[in-house]
């Protein structure tokens, strides 16, 4: 689960890392005052920058800088009317923009390959790391945290001299790597990412200046898996950027991802269901969306799955397709018989059930005049052909004439 | 011969009393692996599977009286990292665990343990293993498969059952079809299976079930591209359809950063030398044209 | 540093385990109350037992069961009068009796053996492990935990097993003996025990009793070396047990054990303090402490010991041992030449000083006038004969009458 | 040859430019030991005792610039822990620690590390190791020694020295005299070094010097009972009038629950047919006697 920079930034001051202060505001108006608050804690330039879940908001004109309060109203007037990836932007973060002397990257991930937590940080801060990773490779320095141990005091000196922060930062750095990872393991995140790490210059009370790191960006990924141990963090999910449909499938324990298609697809099992879209895709067709009801499911989530489905209105024809190993065929059939006694319109569907109690489910199936296949390219094509036929109908009715007229 | 699960498997199930536990094991039963053993804590004593199977309260107390050397895990995630660590300290050889939504972190942990305990993890959340006509474990459907000499791995559950069933359909049996599990931390990857495939006299062909997410596939073709020259092989990766930054079901399949596409894994299977599908219908197909015959 | 019985089962019930509840008291009239307390509790007996820092108070009386307020304040003031191996106590421990079922033993140690964390468990609880040790060894189940995973779930399982607390006590002995090694944890204890650990019977306000697991005593030992990380558990050392010269030492930095004989000994190293007080007893005499300067010892630290070795009345010669190494023996020598210029009574005293600058210590003490020896053995042989010396100039004093006349 | 330091060793000091360090460093440089690299934090660059040794930021620098395989730490007991555990990452072999006064929790932790690296770890709360002519480790006084083919393993520090002197003043030379350490927790045991003298050409008699507490030296009398009994040997025990229950100096230095005296420790020795002294002095006499010749 993707957090907001505003909420990754209070895990990371939760393991006391230092990160400047910040406001989030939903208007323009609020955004003035918090500039106005700020401006009067002794800031010289406020920041305010867009607060949403994907990324690349700096290209997009997302992140501005201003003087005064009045540039910073019109700055997050301007921000508010963006949409950025297709996501209006609703929410702000406000604060003191630093006076940046140079910045770095610092970031944890759960890796892969070495199944261990690996933590990176380059000189070369404030750009995309997977920009810089192929660019120049060997600016990223790397290193392996045992989960148990988590980031060692020498490890994360050893990335201080490999990046330049030996020092006076040295410190400093090594309580802020150290603080990254202990922030995964403590809410379970899969991803920390500082960038930039930054070292900022201050000016203290009597006109004196100091350098210090802080961290001025931060990112977060949660792992969904773990969310069931931390109540507190599942308030964090942002549902002004989420898909009521994809709430709604969350709710029903259904996998299911909305994309741009015609042909809905039901599904057991995450692989059969993207490759049934696959499919989908190599007969002509477009899916409509990724939907893997799960292993062992029951009429009434079958049921679940065909409204999420038939909820989307580019929908006009259906994909069923079971390969029953803990998920009996029969019980599908039973909720697609359910489903579309009661369903709100009428749209084409294709279903193949094989596997465990596959021949039960075809007497189902044929006794209730649903079209079937019997192997996935088969019904891959048929439900293809359905939609295509669906869209020339539809254009028929729209034009008010039949194809070939 | 075959991989990791054969004749010579003696099986614990960890969770037998469990709903899951209880119905995989009967298949197994069924499919005539050697169940020697059963694990729930607080039921040792008991017997599971209508008296042909004793169920122990410790992994190590059944490992003592029944000479299990393999595991299945049905244990609910909250449990499963334990009972993988309490598998591995017992001395068990090869562990699957079949348990879906374990935190990655956890897992971090429990392969920590596996790997300075010497054992064998497959999975988590992955459908098992078997080995036709000489044993099953986990969930696969024992209906999919026919005896042979083509090795399956994949990181998927139905796709698999899908592909293997087209394989059988057409002729090609199995000497062991293995699924890695779709997490993104699991303990035996693809890379770990070819090389063991490799090593089995009785696997003659490959072939290669991955998706998106992760470099696994990739890593898996460089090998192969140096040491698998003379083994035929055939591929299929899941997910071309799939949108970036959007987890498709399987915590694993994810393409992020740009990284982890369908088409950078085709890329690189091609690139050594193995045709990838465009649908499991067509690996049979691959196969023979590789060179593969019964 | 041992701590009192209370503040042990302080530090469990901050990691959740369950100890029945508990008062402190330093009369029999606040004993009195406390149980008065503990009877409107709803308690049937209380138990009264006395807070110090050795073992065996069971079996020398310190612990009783009171029926009503006037037993509980007649035991109090009984247990209040006792000397227990020599140490008055001070303090009491009132609280409801348990109504115990069946007692068993838990603990954990950092063992030197296996370099792990050790977890012990037995059905024979109530007594001490030692003893089931010699008697039953097989009765101790053991197992090794690892520092940084600290006990397993399926470790702890196994040892409730082992010892007969499966069922429905599994869950809570997991909870208690996971507790047990994140309390050595959490406080850097290099012991954690609970013995008994019981299964209590209880009676709910209406009527029904249920059976729990309940840690009944507790005894907990700090590692001295980590007691800088934990000040607020510095609080905890029992003052009132410690010898006023050994807590001089403490603060002065010096190792300073006091023992019952008449030599006082001033060495540098633990092992050659040791091997010095064994050598004056081969010799005949008696050493009057251990005392260790520690290494590289300067002329102020000397003075420090000398002063902790005269505070003891008992003391009637002086062996000082010195192997320079990183320690100088002209800093020692300068040492006693300051102390015994200042010094209030005056004991003889035998010097030894080899390593580095020992030929610089020797033009010193010989100026001064000090007695030398070349050997240990040397050295220890005319300590022990100027302690005889004293002592019969002493009881000659007390008689009027010289020896032999 | 001789065990654990010798001229084949390179060693890297971690806290060179400490006070300790660097007095001790200086004497090992007298001694003719090879320093060649020392390390402090934010000191990369710097030259150390007189330009004699360069001074990197960290251990994996040093190692690779000056392919040091023995590492000897003054670091305070705070940092000692992580740097053990950054010298086993390093790939340094051989690893004395000579601060004093670690919490017991970390050298449990530390010496995990240590374990799985493979490394070698001595200490902490060790004077360290000589092996005369030839080079010295830690802080024992060079001038004590005297070449020779007796081994002296110690858990003490003067006391070491003590015995080491009446030898040499003896006549009876030293091949390595090690100090491992006077803590509870410690990286080599008495065992361990007894296996390292055995399979040592040059060590012909072993002197052992143990204390109250613990019962490593009973562990290595069982040992030696089986396996040294052609070697001639000699032991010492301090601490015979030391009261129960308390902590005599040293960490380790307790007798406890009746455990750990020095009256067992004896009785474990003679009953392996190890004539313990009553005095460091009686130590070569004993050599003598059973059979050691120079």
């Amino acid at each position: 689960m993707k957090i907001q920079e505003a909420d990754a930034k209070s895990l990371l001051v939760e393991q006391g890392l230092p990160v400047p202060g910040w406001e989030v505001v939903r208007s323009a108006q609020e955004a003035r005052q918090a500039a106005e608050r700020a401006f009067a804690g002794g800031a010289s330039l406020v920041v305010i920058k867009a607060q949403v879940l994907v990324g690349g908001r700096g290209k997009a004109g997302g992140v501005k800088v201003a003087p005064d309060a009045d540039a910073a109203e019109a700055a997050a007037r301007a921000i508010l009317a963006l949409e950025i990836k297709g996501i209006p932007v609703r929410k702000l973060l406000v604060g003191p923009a630093a006076d940046i002397v140079r910045e770095y990257y610092l970031g944890a991930i759960v890796d892969r390959v070495s199944r261990r937590i690996v933590v990176m940080a380059s000189a070369e801060g404030g750009v995309e790391i997977e920009e810089v990773a192929k660019v120049n490779p060997g600016a990223i320095h790397r290193l392996e945290a045992h989960a148990h141990l988590g980031l060692l005091d020498w490890q994360a000196r050893q990335l201080a001299f490999a990046v330049g922060l030996g020092g006076a930062h040295l410190k400093d750095f090594v309580l802020i790597a150290k603080g990254l990872v202990t922030t995964m393991l403590a809410n379970d995140a899969d991803l920390v990412e500082v960038n930039p790490l930054a070292v900022v210059r201050e000016t203290a009370p009597d006109g004196t200046t100091l350098e210090r790191l802080a961290c001025l960006d931060a990112k977060i990924t949660l792992d969904d898996s773990a969310l069931f141990r931390h109540p507190a963090l599942e308030a964090l999910r942002d549902l002004d950027e989420e898909d009521p449909v994809d709430r709604q499938a969350r709710e029903e324990g259904i996998n299911f991802i909305k994309l741009d298609g015609s042909i809905g697809c039901m599904v057991n099992g995450a692989g059969l269901a993207m490759t049934t879209m696959d499919l989908v895709k190599r007969a002509g067709g477009e899916p409509a969306n990724f939907l893997d009801i799960g292993g062992g499911a029951r009429a009434d989530k079958v049921a679940a799955a065909m409204r999420l489905i038939l909820a989307d209105p580019q929908v006009t024809a259906i994909l069923v397709n079971i390969f029953g190993g803990i998920t009996r065929g029969d019980e599908v059939a039973r909720g697609l018989i359910e489903a579309r006694a009661v369903q709100a319109r009428d749209v084409p569907m294709v279903v193949r059930i094989v596997g465990t109690n596959a021949a039960e489910a075809a007497t189902l199936l044929e006794a209730n005049h649903f079209a079937t296949a019997s192997s996935l390219d088969d019904a891959a094509a048929k439900a293809v052909a359905a939609a295509q036929a669906a869209a020339i109908a539809a254009s028929t009715a729209a034009t008010g004439r039949g194809p070939g007229q | 011969m075959s991989i990791l699960v054969g004749r010579e498997t003696r099986l614990v199930v960890q969770g037998i009393t469990g709903r899951e536990g209880e119905f995989h094991s009967r298949a197994m039963l069924d499919y005539g692996t050697r169940i020697v053993a059963g694990v729930t804590p607080n039921k040792g004593g008991q017997q599971a599977l209508d008296g042909q199977v004793p169920v122990f309260d410790t992994v190590a107390e059944a490992v003592r009286k029944t000479a299990a050397n393999t595991s299945c895990i049905y244990v609910p995630a909250a449990g499963a990292p334990d009972a993988i660590e309490e598998a591995a300290a017992a001395g068990i050889a090869t562990i699957f665990c079949i348990t879906e939504g374990i935190p990655a972190l956890d897992m971090l942990k429990a392969v920590e343990v596996v790997r300075a305990a010497g054992a064998r993890l497959i999975g988590p959340n992955c459908p098992g293993a078997t080995s036709p006509g000489r044993a099953k474990v986990g969930i696969i459907p024992g209906s999919v498969h026919r005896e042979g000499g083509a090795g399956v791995v994949s990181r998927s559950g139905t796709l698999t059952y899908e592909a293997v069933q087209a394989m059988t359909d057409a002729g090609i049996g199995q000497s062991t079809c293995v699924g890695i599990g779709g997490d993104p931390i699991i303990g035996t990857t693809f890379l770990d299976i070819l090389k063991l495939f490799a090593a089995d006299p009785e696997t003659n062909a490959i072939v290669l079930i991955g998706e998106i997410g992760g470099s696994a596939e990739e890593e898996a073709a460089a090998w192969a591209a140096e040491h698998l020259r003379d083994v035929p092989m055939a591929a299929f990766i899941a997910g071309r359809t799939a949108p970036e930054g959007r987890r498709m079901g399987h915590a694993g399949a994810i393409i992020s950063g740009g990284s982890g596409s369908a088409a950078d894994k085709i890329a690189a299977l091609e690139a050594a030398g193995i045709r990838v599908a465009g649908s499991p219908t067509e690996i049979p197909a691959i196969l023979r044209a590789a060179g593969y015959r019964d």
